[in-house]
Parts: structure tokens; C-alpha cells; sequence
């Protein structure tokens, strides 16, 4: 497997939970957390293996609420 | 490590009101990162129009004024005669724009107002909960169109970008979507290159873009996306209508 | 500055000018078409702007606009096209905003005609938008108190950050008289700190806006603004009268109107009747107190306008049925004569209606 | 001092114009006028017409009603305001468009073929300037130089060319009232 | 019929389709949307015509001339969509064309809130549009009698000849309750033969129309609207009281504001006061007599109102000074409560105010 | 003997207000011809506008229903949807349709309305005394246009046929004028066709028609037609912009 | 010269004398009669060769205020 | 007799349809009902309420202020309508979503894990339903055959299929309910 390129930080409390950065994350590492819900009462987008992170930025494309950050190494 | 993505100056910290997954936040981003990274943040005044960005003041980090339903391109021409100096851009949704303030676009349009217009067509009047916008599709129900809407009672949709090409002074018209990161980028590029038309002085330019509202459409944010492509796209077809020419 | 002979319609353009007013938005429509006109021609050579709107409520909506970015702005229309600006003037109340806002009426209602009347005094006063907001309202009697209100409507209204409206009919739009251009007194008006000018990265933005969807925000922004229509209320009244300590009757008019009873009261006079005047200058705020000062033997108030009966509310809210309350009225554009003014007093006079 | 005068015919016919510069012209006197003009409801070749009040005192009413002389360019602005002009006062008749003679008899009437002299002159547009003429002659209500002044002040510097031809008619329509008031003074009533 | 729970913006649709309207032009905004919403739903269904305008201007002028084409037509909006359609009414008013039209007030004034508020009473009874006119209009303040007012609103225009308003507020659009559809009084209506309906070669062209270019002509027209205005106020002034004959205080207030007032007073008189209740139904024609006949010894009348105060002017105007007029209002969405209510009385009672 | 030209039915016996040689006269004949020959007068329901048309309600024989200004299509919108077996039309200047007026005649193409509009272009405000429509060309002069319309402050003419015909609604659209016999034998062609489009129920239709108003352009009714024919025709092309296609 | 083939009839008192009869008269036999003043005020057309009308009806076609009809022999 | 009830949470959790509900069934008990909602300014996730009156009386204002009982669903909700509640009345919360206790001690507090009932009962979006179960079985305000004639008039025939479960989650509810009444009756204040 690819070595991991990128890192993703959600400001959780932002998110809605709409999904969006799931459907287009290449890698498939993002999901809803259906676990826990924010302040605004939603389950939030969370990345289990950070480290299959490509750095691509498609999820924070896509998100409405400008909760993600993206950086690459 | 370099950061790659990360929240644009151009927007307030203030959390949006907008429903989960609505794609007006893609489209405020771009808009702020477009204001940020063409340097006019600071002279920008941006105009709210009526309907579910009718809080864009608080979210835009500029000079913000909030106008009457449909009257933001009146509006924006007071200030921008006042302040030509200014950077003046509206951003309004498919029933302020297409419908109620139909006269005020086309006249800023011909008149050729050096003002930048963002129009969100959704095909739907999403803040007052769902009724037909002049852009509904056939057949798409709407709670005025409870059997979804039908050609014989109220025609086809109207397609603003192909109307309001044919007037001189608009010299920036494309349609874009932001329902990939694909056409996210460029819907961003559309709406800079817009822009830049105002700041270059050289007349009315306007970037429609096809927005969803999975609130009132009934579908979830990414069913919303797929609709979007399916139906929309077919009807409101994507590309340029028009660039100033050589001697605009 | 010596006098010169002006048209009442270009009389307004000439003063907006002299009181630093560069923009002016309208549309054309009969009786007040001269005023944009005249802008067309005088705001270019001083670096203004005019223009032409797409129709009233375009134009109004500029007016925000251009009020809103921290200029003087002006826009004028008459009766049919006042009433299309009504929303516009109320996010204008709302949002605070200073401008100046003729409306030379013409008679209706509809399409009406385009004689002169009076016949919009309500809408001004009370407002024919949504909520509570009041005007200031001006209603000048010649053009010379024209020229003086226009200028000093653009002092109160960047005073109190509020839409000042110039109430006058097709008379006093196309008549000519001579005027001059005076300054007025001198107020201490307030740094337009809040306008939409861009940031130019040195504060934060600012917002112009009349939305408040707490209900809890709302009703403190409108207590805001009632606030503002005590001070207004306190210290606007403007108002004229005259023989009102010992006359038998008093007349109520405004506007031209007033001019007219002005020469039935001397021909009145001549005849031996005593007869006053009071006559409003600002509409609203309503000079209530002065008819206070009515004498107690006085037999009646007739109130006189160009329309069915508008003012003889505040008049009788005035006099508190102290005395009785007469009116006399033309409309359609026909104007009262002073003979059938006369006529009415003697009648009120003798006890006969 | 109170001269209200009533001036009408047709639009066109440059009505207003005179008004205006009898307005301007007791300014420069420095009196106090007022000019009030009216149109009929049609667009054009309507009738209109304008009152003109220049008084020592301030001017009330804008509105003349009760005229003391009268400017009659057409025939139905004659059956309009005749009755309106005071007793003892003037009636100006442009008489090469109205065949009608003026029913009062308590009035002064003049009766002015202002078309034919305009058309004497070469331009048949200064028949108004020829009534305005027979008015000041008869009233002597202005003097001459400020009736020029106020000219140039309504037509502005670009048509102050125009001044001698409408100078000229104002003389004509001046003439032609001296001759016939000349008549009117033999008259007794 | 049986009862039936219903929102009162549905309620309204209701009613309108049972007094025979099958035509709706309208424009959504809130709080009123579930009404074109249920005639959009309901229409198609009785062979009538739902269309949702491009703005309200056009929604006006739709009525206008399907009312000019001889049928019972509707239209509805909320506060700064009212503002828009002021144009329309006047015309509608002055060509003399039936029609009913639905005011849902929100807070003001401009974009101001959504919440509800009473904030176009001077709107409603005075006219926001240009010229002299008047609307009759209607205050429900319970769902039952929204839906009563609407079915006897539509007869009303068309006795007349004139647009009736039904001005609700926010509150009573949103509510439900229950109600029953009754056949309302049976009125003498005048055979619609001015309508353009085509000629169809029996008879000279109608023409629906509001202008009249000749000063004479129009002060005419003027002066026939005013005679029907006066039968109107002579027939349809309608208004509730209670207690005025002997309560210490008397309590204006007019829809759900009045609802309100009830509760207060019932509190009040377990408490031992005495207080009466004039409820406006008709706000024009304004049942200025019922305050006639308010006792000599009551201390004061309290208008209450969801606003800074308007129907205050006509309380002041009907009791001519003679008791002190005082005032309670919430505005911006914000709803007085029973208790604030309460206090307001025992204060007027006490002498405190 | 045979009489080749008399007045039709289809206007009254009332002399109209319009200055001299004025061609919403001619404009107002052929309409009324056009309705007398396809029978439709007695079911005819005319909409006047704003305008110098504002008293058309005097001169066309068959029932009448003025309008507010620019709102013709919106009234008439409201006749027809009541009565759609009546013939609905609306006759409408340049400032009325193409400014004030421009929301409603695009919401009426919009929805397909199945009423016919007759628009006179005379590139003026004729009835309020010649200011400037949106119409008016570059350099042409209005009391609000002192030095003549110019395009860096207002923008080039608006071109409504070309405008409307992008409005699927819009079935027939042609631009037409009166200056000859010739061409007046084809303008009243175009109305003529128009008018069926309504009668068959096939959708929205316009004819515009350039038009003179000698009075605000300064002109005799003579110049005015040369004017018209050397200014106005190189700018806004006669000729037909859209018909209804088969399946229409 | 040809036969007279129509005959022009106007109705004086609704001419405005706006001369563009006479401007489109193929036969040039329309003229303004300055010598007379119709109840409107202006001076009317008038046609003094009548034999020479063709009855083309060019005249009827431009006239705004519907003051001709035309008949053909 | 008269209930006061405000039902307050999240737009989405069907406060506004309970409400519904208790209204329709009230009127069917040929009571004197009003059912008034006020939602937040949010157009979406806000929060939203109604207030039901349920009277022998008719009913003068609409507005609920002093409740006899309170159905809270969300946290916010329990912070603005808690110390409305009268003395003596009924609160009842979703003891799912608000973690609180009430800090008031003269009023019966019903604490309700409404979610998770739904949940088990399969279908998360009853949790209202329980909510109402528990509102009924405390207050025996309306009878059970009224509430579901309501549920029919609100949502439907077309929805009448979701009757049974929405049957039984105002049975858990009510159950709920039965459970801690026991405990409070122990409970002496
Ligand atoms: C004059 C006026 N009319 C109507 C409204 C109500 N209103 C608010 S938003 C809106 C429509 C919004 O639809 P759209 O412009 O498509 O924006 P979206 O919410 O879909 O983004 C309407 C009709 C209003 N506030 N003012
Ligand atoms: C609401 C409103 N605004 C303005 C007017 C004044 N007005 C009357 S006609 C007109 C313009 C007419 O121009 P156009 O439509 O081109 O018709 P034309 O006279 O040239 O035939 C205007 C602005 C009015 N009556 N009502
Ligand atoms: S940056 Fe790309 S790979 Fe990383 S989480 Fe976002 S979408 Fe997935
Ligand atoms: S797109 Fe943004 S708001 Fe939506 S789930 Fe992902 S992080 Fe949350
Ligand atoms: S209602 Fe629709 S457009 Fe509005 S915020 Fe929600 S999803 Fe977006
Ligand atoms: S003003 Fe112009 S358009 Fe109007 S009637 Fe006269 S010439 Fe015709
Ligand atoms: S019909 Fe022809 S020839 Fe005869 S007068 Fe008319 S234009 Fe001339
Ligand atoms: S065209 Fe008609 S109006 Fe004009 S001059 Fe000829 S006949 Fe007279
Ligand atoms: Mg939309
Ligand atoms: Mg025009």
C-alpha cells in the first residue's frame, strides 16, 4: 500500500454530518460517526486510517461547511 | 508539510444556517476564496438577496448589504455608482433572481453594470419551503406543483444564462455546477475569471451555478448530487455562454 | 446669492445639488418628470451620477444601495409610482438609512390623472410599507420653503439616519417662483461610520440590513427605532399659524393648499372675520400642541386638502373633540378655490353647518 | 400693485413661454410673481395655458382665478376664461384664430390679429410675442428692458439671437393695441 | 357540516373555494405559504385556476384582471409582499373591482422577521397606495371566524364593488382550530355587467379602467367613491363589546392580540376589576360609535395592539378626548402575555400611569 | 365600383389623442383589422398600457381593461386564465414592456401564456415627454439623455425580440414596421399570424413594432419614417425571430 | 395619361395634416390645404387631380388616424 | 378542565405533529381545542414548539404561557420552557437526548429515554409517539381511541399503515409512565 501522503483535520463541532466528503473520498477512509453527536446534534464525519490519506482534497471540495483541512507531506 | 486545503479569509467564522449538505456553503467557499485570492476582500461589498442566503452577511467577510427580495442587482448598481472603485457582487438564488427581481438582472445586464452576480439555481424557492421556482423542472414536484410541474399550466423552465446572453451588456455568462470536487474547481475558476472581468472594468458578468437543496428536493445530500447531474444537467446545460470579446 | 425664477420640480434638483446630493436614481412619470431631467443635465457637470432606473422600485433600491455605501441620494416619483416604492422605503426605515424621497402627487386612485393633489398624505405619514416606521415629512408651501426643505431634509435625515420624504403636489412641482439658495442652520451631523465603503482591512465589515429573525432582536431594534421617533418627535416640528389666539375659526392646510386659504383669510379679513391658520411643515412629526393654543371660543376647525379628508385625522386627534372639526376638499387635480373656502368659513361661522 | 394674468390657447402656441418671461421679468422688477401653468389632457395640440401673478405683496394663491387681464390665443380658451376676468379688467383676443367676439362689456377687449402680423414679420412663431406685446402696452404693467432680460433668461444665451424678430413683435402687438386703444377710449361704458 | 381542525392559512383557502372563488394568484412568503400551497392542492380539483405569479406585483395585476373579467378571485401575502401589491389595490380600488385579498402581518418593518405582529394597520385602513380609496377589512380573530369573514368578505366586494382585506396575523395562519363552513346571510348582489368578458356582438365594449385625464372627470369619480365608501360605513361596521358600560378600563384590541386580552380580562375580573372590551372587526369601516357608549366613569382606554401603536389613532379619534387613551404593545414577533396585560390595567386602574 | 380601403370594425368612431402622422395609429388600425378579419372581435379582451396607448381602451371596438404600467402581461394573464376562450391581447410601448414592464412580459413568455402582445418600439418615453427608454439608440437624444444615450453609462438598446425568442414559451416572435405601404402590409401580415397562434392555443406571441414619434424625436412625421428607417432598422433587424414548430 | 381607376374620399375633419398620405401618393395628387383650418386645427389633405387616383390605396395604408377610404373602378 | 401544553425540541422531531395529534383528539372529545406552533429562526435543526389547549371553555388566547404540562424533547427546550410550567403540573422530558434533571420541585418530572424506546421498538422517529404515550397515561387528559382518530386525521390514510407501531410507542410510553408514577407517589414534597 501507498505510503501516506496527506492528514486530514475536521473541526468537528462544525460538521453536519451531510456526508459529502464520504461519498468522495477515493480512498474510502471517512464515515459518519453514527457514535457521537456534535453540539449542532449531528453525527460528524471522522477518518479512521489517517494514514491512507492521499492529501487530495475531494472531501474538502465538496464540503458545505468549510470543516476540513487538508495538509500534504 | 504544506497545507493544502484550509478555510478561506474570505468567509466569516460564523457556522452557516444552511441545511446539511446544501451546496450553498461550496458555493459561499468559493466565493470567499475567490474575493481572498484576487485581493478585494477589502474593497468588496457583497449584496444578500432573499432567500436561503439571506444570512450571506454574516458569513461573507467583507462590507455586506442586505437587499429586498429580488432587488440585489438595484442595489449593487447604487453602490457600485457610488464607488466604482468598490468591488459590488450579489448572490441570489433562482426565485430572487429569476423570478421576482427578473427586471432588475436584465437591466443590470443591459445597462452593463461592471457588477458580478453569483446565481444559485436550485429549482426551487428553498427558504419559504419548496415551491416552484421558475427553474423547477417538468414533472419536479414542488409544494405549488404538488403533481409536480406541468408544461401546459406554467411552460417550460427558464434558462437565464441562454436569456440574458443575448443582451450586450453582460460579457461574462457560464453555467457551472459544484456537485464533484471536479466541478467545484471549475465552478471556482468561472466565478474568479468573472471577477476579474469587474476588476478589469469591462461590464456585467454572472456565474450561474446548479445548487441543491436536499431539503426541499426530499433526497439526502449525495441523492441531491446524482439528481442534480441526472436532471438538471440535461436541461441546464453546463459550459460558457459568453467571454467579453477583443474590443469589450 | 441673488434670486433666480425656478420651476418647483427643478427648484428640488437645484437644492439636493447645493445640499451635496450626487446621486439621484428615478423614473420617469407626470407631474415631477423636470426633476430628473434637470439631474440629467446638472449631476454630470459635478461629477455625479444620474440614472435612469429600470422602474420606481429599481429605483429605490439603488437609493439603498447608494445610501447604504455613505452617500447623499435622492429619488423622486409621484402618487402611482410611490406606491411601488413603499417596500423599499421600508427596508430603508429599517436599515436605518438617510435619503431624501419626493413625491409630487398627482390625483387618484390607480392611474388617476396627473393634475395636482394632496392625495398621498396618509402613505406618507403612516406609512404604505410594511411595520413601524415613520418619515420625517416635509410639505413645503412655495418654492422657496421648497428649496429650504429639500436642503434641510438631507440634514435631518443623515441626523437621524432616516428617510426624510418631500410631500408636495403638481403645483408646487411645475409652478415657478423666484428663489434663493440660503445655508441652513448648521447641525452637528454624525459619521456615516457604518456604511458599506469596503473594509480596506482596517475594521471589520460592516452590515446593512433590516433582518432580525429573533423576534427578541426585532422588537429591540424597533424599541431602537421608536426611540429615535420620540427625539425626532421632540425636536423636528416644524410649523406656521397664525391668528389662531383669537380667531373664530381656524383652518387646518398644508402645502399649497395653504397658500390658497392664506388669500381667503385676508379676503376675510377684509370683510371683518377673524380667521386663523396653522399650518403644518412637517406632517410628521404632527405639530399636535399647537393646536393647543386655539383659543377656547373658536367655533370650529376646518381642515382643507386637496383630497377626500387625510389630515382631518390628525386634526382631530389634535383637538380632542374640543371643537368641532369641518373639512373642505377638491380632488382630481380640480384645486379649491379661495371663494369656496371662504364660503365655508362663513358657513362655520354662522352656525350653518 | 396686483397683476394676475391668465394666458391661454393651444400647446404650441408658446403660452407658456410668455407667461414665463412676464414672470421674469417682474422678478427683475422685484416684485413677487408666481407662474402656474397647466396643460389639458392631451398630448399635444391640447390646450394650456398659465397664470401669472406679479404683486407688490407676497403672492398667496398660485391659482388665477379672478383674473385682471386675459391672454386669448384660441377660441375655446376665450369660452373658458372670459367670464373669469374681473370687471374693468383686460381681454387680450388673438383675433386671426378667433372669429368670436368677447361678450363682456365691463372689460377692456382688444382684439389682436397676432398670426397675421407674426406672419408679416416672417415667422409665424412670435404671434405669442405680439399678444404679449398688446398686453404690456395696454398695461404697462413691465418696462421693456426687463421683459428682454427675462427673454434671454427663458430661451437662454444660444437663442438670444432671436431677440430682435421678438422684439420686433412685441412692438407690432404694442402698435396695433395704441391704435386701438385709441378706439376703446371714444368707447363708454 | 361538521367541525373540522384547520390551520388558519389553509382555513382561508377553505373558505374562499366554499363562497365560490376558484381562481388564486399569489407569491409564497411566510407566514402565509400554506395557502397557494392548499389552493395549488385544492383548485385544479373544482376546475379552477392556481398560479403561482412571478412576483407580487404580478399576482396583484392577475387579479385585477381576472376580477375585471367578472369572477371571485384571491390573493394573498405577508407584510413586504403587501407592500408590493399597493400599486394594484389602488388601481383595483379605483376601477372599482371586487376581489379579496389575505394580509398574514409579519414583523417589520423592511425585511424585519417572520414571526407574527399587526404592524399594517395603517397600511390596511389607510391605504398604502396612492390616492383616495378605501378596503374594507376584516379582523378575525379565531380561526372560525377568519373562515366566517372570508365567505361574507367575497360578498361584501362584490356588493360594493371594492377589494376586501382580510388582515390576520401571524398567528392566526399558523394556528388551528376548529371550525365549521356555514352559509353566510344572503346579500342582493348587483349582476356583474361591467366585466370584459367579450362582447360577443350583444352589447358595447366595457371597459375596466382608473383614469380619468379631465380633473372634472376624476374628482366625479372621486366623489361616487366616496358616497359608496359612506354606504359602507352607514351597513358594514361590525365590532364585539363587552363590559363598556361599566368597566373601569376599557381595553381596545382587534384579532389574536384580542384573544389575548380576553384571558386578561377573565384573570382580571377573578380578581375583582371591572373591564370592558371594544373588538374592532371591521378596522374600515371603524366602529368609531361603539365608544360612545363606554361609561362616563371608566378611567381610561388601553389599545393594545402587536405593534408600536396604530389603531391607536382611531381609538383617539372615536373617544375625542374624553378618557385617556393609553397604550400596550410587543412588537417584532414578540406576542403580550396575558399578565403584561394584567399589570397594564392595574396600573391604568391604580392611577399609576 | 369596390371599396378597397375603409375603416374596420375593429376601432371605434373616437378620433384618437396621438400627435400628427403618429404611427401607433397605423399599428392601431391593423390591429384592429386584424382582429375584425379573424372574427375574433366580439371575444376580444384588450389590455392597454401606460404609455401614449393608455387611452387605446377608447379606440379598439371590443371590451378593454387598462393596465398598470409595464403589468399588461400580468393582467391579461389574469383574463385569460379565466376566460381562456376569449381572445386576450395587450398592445404596449418601450418603456412599459422593456423597462418597467420587463419581469411580466418574461414571465408571460415563461409560462406560455396563450395571449398576443403587440409592442411599440419608438425608442422613447413618448407620453411623459421623450425621456430615455432602454431602447433608445446609442447617441439618440432624451430629456434624460441630454447629450444622447451613451453606452458607458447606459448600456447598449435592449433588443426584446431577440430577448424573448431564448423563452421557449415564446411561440411567434417578428420585429416589423410601418414606414411603407409595403411594410405596412407586412406588419399586418405579422399580427395577423400572431393572432392565430392564440386562436389554434399554441403558446405566447409577440410582434414588435418599430414605430416613430415625431413629437419626442424632434422630427416631422416624414423625417420620422427615415429616421426610423436609417437608425432604427440597421439596429434592430426586422423580421420573424420565431415561429411555432411543428410539434408546438 | 392612364384612366382615372380610383377615387379617394377623405374624412376632413379627422386629418391631422401630418402629410404622410402625401409623401407615399405614387401619383403625387395628395397635398395639404394651407388654405383651410379644420375643426382640430390643422390643415387637412386634399386631392385636386382625383382622375388621376390609381385607388392603390398607398395613402389609406399610411394614414394613423384612418381619415381615407378608397374605391377602385 | 383545561390543558395548557407546550411540546418543544428540534425541528424534525415531530413536536408539531403530537401537537396535531392531541388537538384533532380533543376536538373529537368535543372539547375546545387551539394548536399554535412558533419555530426558531433556523430554517432547518432549529428549534420549533407548539402550544395545545385543550378547554370546556373556549379558548381565549392561543398563545400556551403558563403550562399545565410540558413535552420537552431537546435540551434548549427544557431550559426555556421548564419554569413556565405551572405549580402542580407535568413535566416530561426525552431523557435520551437531555441528560438535565429539573430543578424544579413543585411540579411531577417524568424523565422518558424516548429515543431508545424507539429504537427498540425499530424505528427511531416514534420517539414523539412515546413521548405522547407517557403525556396521556400521566394526565389521562384524552382518551386512547381519540388519539388514534387523530393520528388518521394528521397523517392520513395513506399513512394509516404506520398506526400499529405509532400504537405501540404510545403503549411503551404509557408503560414508562405507569413505572415511575409508582415511584413518585412514593415521593412526598
Ligand atoms: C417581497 C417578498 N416576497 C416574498 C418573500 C418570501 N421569500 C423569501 S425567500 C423566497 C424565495 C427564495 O427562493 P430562492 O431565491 O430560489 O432562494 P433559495 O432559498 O432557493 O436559495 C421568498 C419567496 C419575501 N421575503 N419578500
Ligand atoms: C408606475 C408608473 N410609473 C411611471 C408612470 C409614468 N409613465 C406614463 S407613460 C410612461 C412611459 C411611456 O413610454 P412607452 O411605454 O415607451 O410608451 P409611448 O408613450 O412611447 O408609446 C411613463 C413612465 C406611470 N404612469 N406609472
Ligand atoms: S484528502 Fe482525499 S484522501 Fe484524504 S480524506 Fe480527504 S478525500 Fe480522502
Ligand atoms: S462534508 Fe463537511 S459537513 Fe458534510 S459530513 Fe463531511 S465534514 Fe461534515
Ligand atoms: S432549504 Fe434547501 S437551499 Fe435552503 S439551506 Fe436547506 S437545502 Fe439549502
Ligand atoms: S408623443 Fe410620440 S408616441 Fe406619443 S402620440 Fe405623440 S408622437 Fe406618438
Ligand atoms: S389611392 Fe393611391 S393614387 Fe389614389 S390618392 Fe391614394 S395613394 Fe394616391
Ligand atoms: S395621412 Fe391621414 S391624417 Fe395624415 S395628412 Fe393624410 S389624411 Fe391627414
Ligand atoms: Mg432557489
Ligand atoms: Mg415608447
Amino acid at each position: 500500500m501507498a505510503k501516506a501522503r496527506g492528514r486530514v483535520i475536521f473541526e468537528e463541532d462544525l460538521c453536519k454530518g451531510c456526508g459529502l466528503c464520504v461519498s468522495v473520498c477515493p480512498t474510502k477512509i471517512i464515515s459518519l460517526d453514527n457514535s457521537t453527536i456534535n453540539a449542532k446534534g449531528y453525527h460528524p464525519a471522522i477518518v479512521i486510517e489517517m494514514d491512507k490519506c492521499i492529501g487530495c482534497a475531494n472531501c474538502a471540495m465538496m464540503c458545505p461547511d468549510v470543516v476540513i483541512t487538508v495538509e500534504r507531506y | 508539510m504544506t497545507v493544502v486545503f484550509e478555510k478561506t479569509k474570505g468567509l466569516t467564522d460564523v457556522q452557516t444556517h444552511y441545511c446539511p449538505g446544501c451546496t450553498h456553503g461550496i458555493v459561499h467557499r468559493l466565493v470567499g476564496e475567490a474575493l481572498e485570492e484576487l485581493g478585494v476582500l477589502d474593497k468588496a461589498i457583497g449584496v444578500a438577496p432573499v432567500g436561503c442566503a439571506v444570512l450571506a452577511y454574516n458569513y461573507f467577510n467583507c462590507d455586506m448589504h442586505e437587499a429586498a427580495h429580488g432587488r440585489a442587482p438595484a442595489v449593487a448598481t447604487g453602490i457600485k455608482r457610488v464607488r466604482p472603485e468598490n468591488f459590488v457582487f450579489t448572490y441570489q438564488g433562482d426565485g430572487d433572481l429569476a423570478s421576482i427581481g427578473t427586471a432588475e438582472i436584465v437591466h443590470v445586464a443591459h445597462r452593463g453594470e461592471k457588477i458580478s452576480t453569483i446565481f444559485i439555481n436550485n429549482a426551487i424557492y428553498g427558504m419559504t419551503g419548496g415551491q416552484m421556482a421558475p427553474t423547477t423542472l417538468i414533472g419536479q414536484k414542488a409544494t405549488t406543483a404538488p403533481l409536480g410541474r406541468d408544461e401546459a399550466h406554467s411552460g417550460k423552465p427558464i434558462k437565464m444564462s441562454e436569456l440574458l446572453a443575448t443582451i450586450d451588456g453582460a460579457k461574462f455568462v457560464e453555467r457551472v455546477t459544484v456537485t464533484t470536487p471536479g466541478h467545484v474547481r471549475k465552478a471556482k475558476k468561472a466565478i474568479k475569471e468573472c471577477f476579474k472581468l469587474q476588476i478589469e472594468g469591462k461590464g456585467f458578468g454572472i456565474v450561474e451555478v446548479l445548487s441543491t437543496c436536499p431539503t426541499n428536493w426530499g433526497l439526502t445530500p449525495e441523492e441531491s448530487l446524482r439528481w442534480l447531474e441526472e436532471n438538471m444537467i440535461p436541461y441546464y446545460p453546463l459550459g460558457s455562454f459568453k467571454r467579453p470579446k477583443e474590443d469589450d | 446669492m441673488r434670486k433666480v425664477l425656478m420651476k418647483g420640480n427643478e427648484a428640488i434638483g437645484a437644492a439636493a445639488i447645493e445640499a451635496g446630493c450626487k446621486y439621484f436614481f428615478g423614473y420617469p412619470i407626470t407631474p415631477q418628470s423636470e426633476l430628473p431631467e434637470y439631474m440629467a443635465r446638472e449631476l454630470p457637470k459635478i461629477g455625479g451620477v444620474f440614472l435612469q432606473a429600470e422602474s420606481e422600485i429599481a429605483a429605490i433600491n439603488m437609493v439603498y444601495g447608494a445610501a447604504g455605501s455613505g452617500v447623499r441620494v435622492m429619488t423622486s416619483s409621484s402618487s402611482p409610482g410611490m406606491a411601488l416604492k413603499q417596500e423599499g422605503i421600508s427596508y430603508m426605515a429599517g436599515a436605518e438609512l438617510p435619503c431624501v424621497i419626493v413625491n409630487i402627487m398627482r390625483g387618484g386612485p390607480g392611474l388617476g390623472g396627473i393634475q395636482p393633489s394632496q392625495t398621498d398624505y396618509f402613505q406618507a405619514t403612516r406609512g404604505g410599507g410594511n411595520g413601524d416606521y415613520r418619515l420625517v415629512v416635509l410639505a413645503p408651501a412655495d418654492v422657496q420653503e421648497l428649496v429650504d426643505l429639500i436642503i434641510e431634509g438631507f440634514d435631518i435625515a443623515d441626523q437621524y439616519r432616516n428617510p426624510v420624504m418631500i410631500l408636495g403636489d403638481g403645483m408646487i412641482g411645475q409652478m415657478m417662483e423666484p428663489v434663493e439658495f440660503k445655508e441652513p442652520k448648521k447641525r452637528d451631523l454624525p459619521e456615516k461610520d457604518w456604511a458599506t465603503t469596503g473594509t480596506e482591512g482596517k475594521r471589520k465589515p460592516n452590515i446593512i440590513n433590516s433582518l432580525y429573525l429573533a423576534p427578541e432582536e426585532l422588537e429591540k431594534h424597533n424599541i431602537k427605532l421608536q426611540a429615535k421617533y420620540r427625539e425626532i418627535k421632540e425636536k423636528e416640528v416644524k410649523v406656521q399659524s397664525y391668528n389662531i389666539e383669537d380667531g373664530d375659526v381656524v383652518i387646518a392646510a398644508y402645502g399649497t393648499t395653504s397658500r390658497i386659504v392664506k388669500t381667503a383669510i385676508s379676503q376675510l379679513e377684509r370683510e371683518g372675520y377673524k380667521v386663523g391658520l396653522i399650518r403644518p411643515i412637517t406632517l410628521w412629526p404632527y405639530p399636535y400642541e399647537e393646536f393647543q393654543k386655539i383659543n377656547d371660543e373658536c367655533k370650529g376647525i376646518l381642515t382643507v386638502e386637496m383630497n377626500n379628508g387625510q389630515m382631518i385625522d390628525d386634526v382631530k386627534i389634535a383637538v380632542e373633540g374640543k371643537y368641532p372639526v369641518y373639512f373642505y376638499g377638491r380632488t382630481g387635480g380640480m384645486v379649491p378655490t379661495p371663494d369656496e373656502i371662504v364660503k365655508k368659513v362663513k358657513e362655520i361661522h354662522g352656525g350653518e353647518i | 400693485m396686483e397683476e394676475r394674468i391668465m394666458i391661454a390657447g393651444f400647446g404650441g402656441q408658446g403660452v407658456m413661454a410668455i407667461g414665463q418671461i412676464l414672470t421674469y421679468a417682474g422678478m427683475i422688477e422685484d416684485k413677487n410673481v408666481s407662474w402656474l401653468p397647466s396643460y389639458g389632457p392631451e398630448m399635444r395640440g391640447g390646450t394650456a395655458n398659465c397664470g401669472v401673478i406679479i404683486s407688490n405683496e407676497p403672492v398667496g394663491s398660485p391659482v388665477v382665478v379672478n383674473s385682471t387681464s386675459a391672454i386669448i390665443m384660441n377660441k375655446p380658451s376665450l369660452d373658458k376664461f372670459e367670464k373669469f376676468v374681473n370687471k374693468g379688467g383686460k381681454l387680450f383676443v388673438n383675433s386671426s384664430l378667433i372669429e368670436a367676439k368677447s361678450e363682456r362689456d365691463d372689460i377692456d377687449v382688444y382684439y389682436i390679429p397676432a398670426n397675421e402680423i407674426a406672419n408679416e414679420l416672417g415667422n409665424s412663431r412670435v404671434a405669442n410675442m405680439v399678444m404679449l406685446g398688446a398686453y404690456l402696452e395696454a398695461t404697462k404693467a413691465i418696462g421693456m428692458k426687463s421683459i428682454e432680460e427675462g427673454f434671454v433668461k427663458v430661451f437662454g444665451e444660444e437663442r438670444a439671437h432671436l431677440l430682435p424678430i421678438n422684439k420686433e413683435a412685441l412692438k407690432k402687438g404694442g402698435e396695433f393695441v395704441r391704435e386701438q386703444k385709441k378706439f376703446l377710449e371714444t368707447k363708454s361704458y
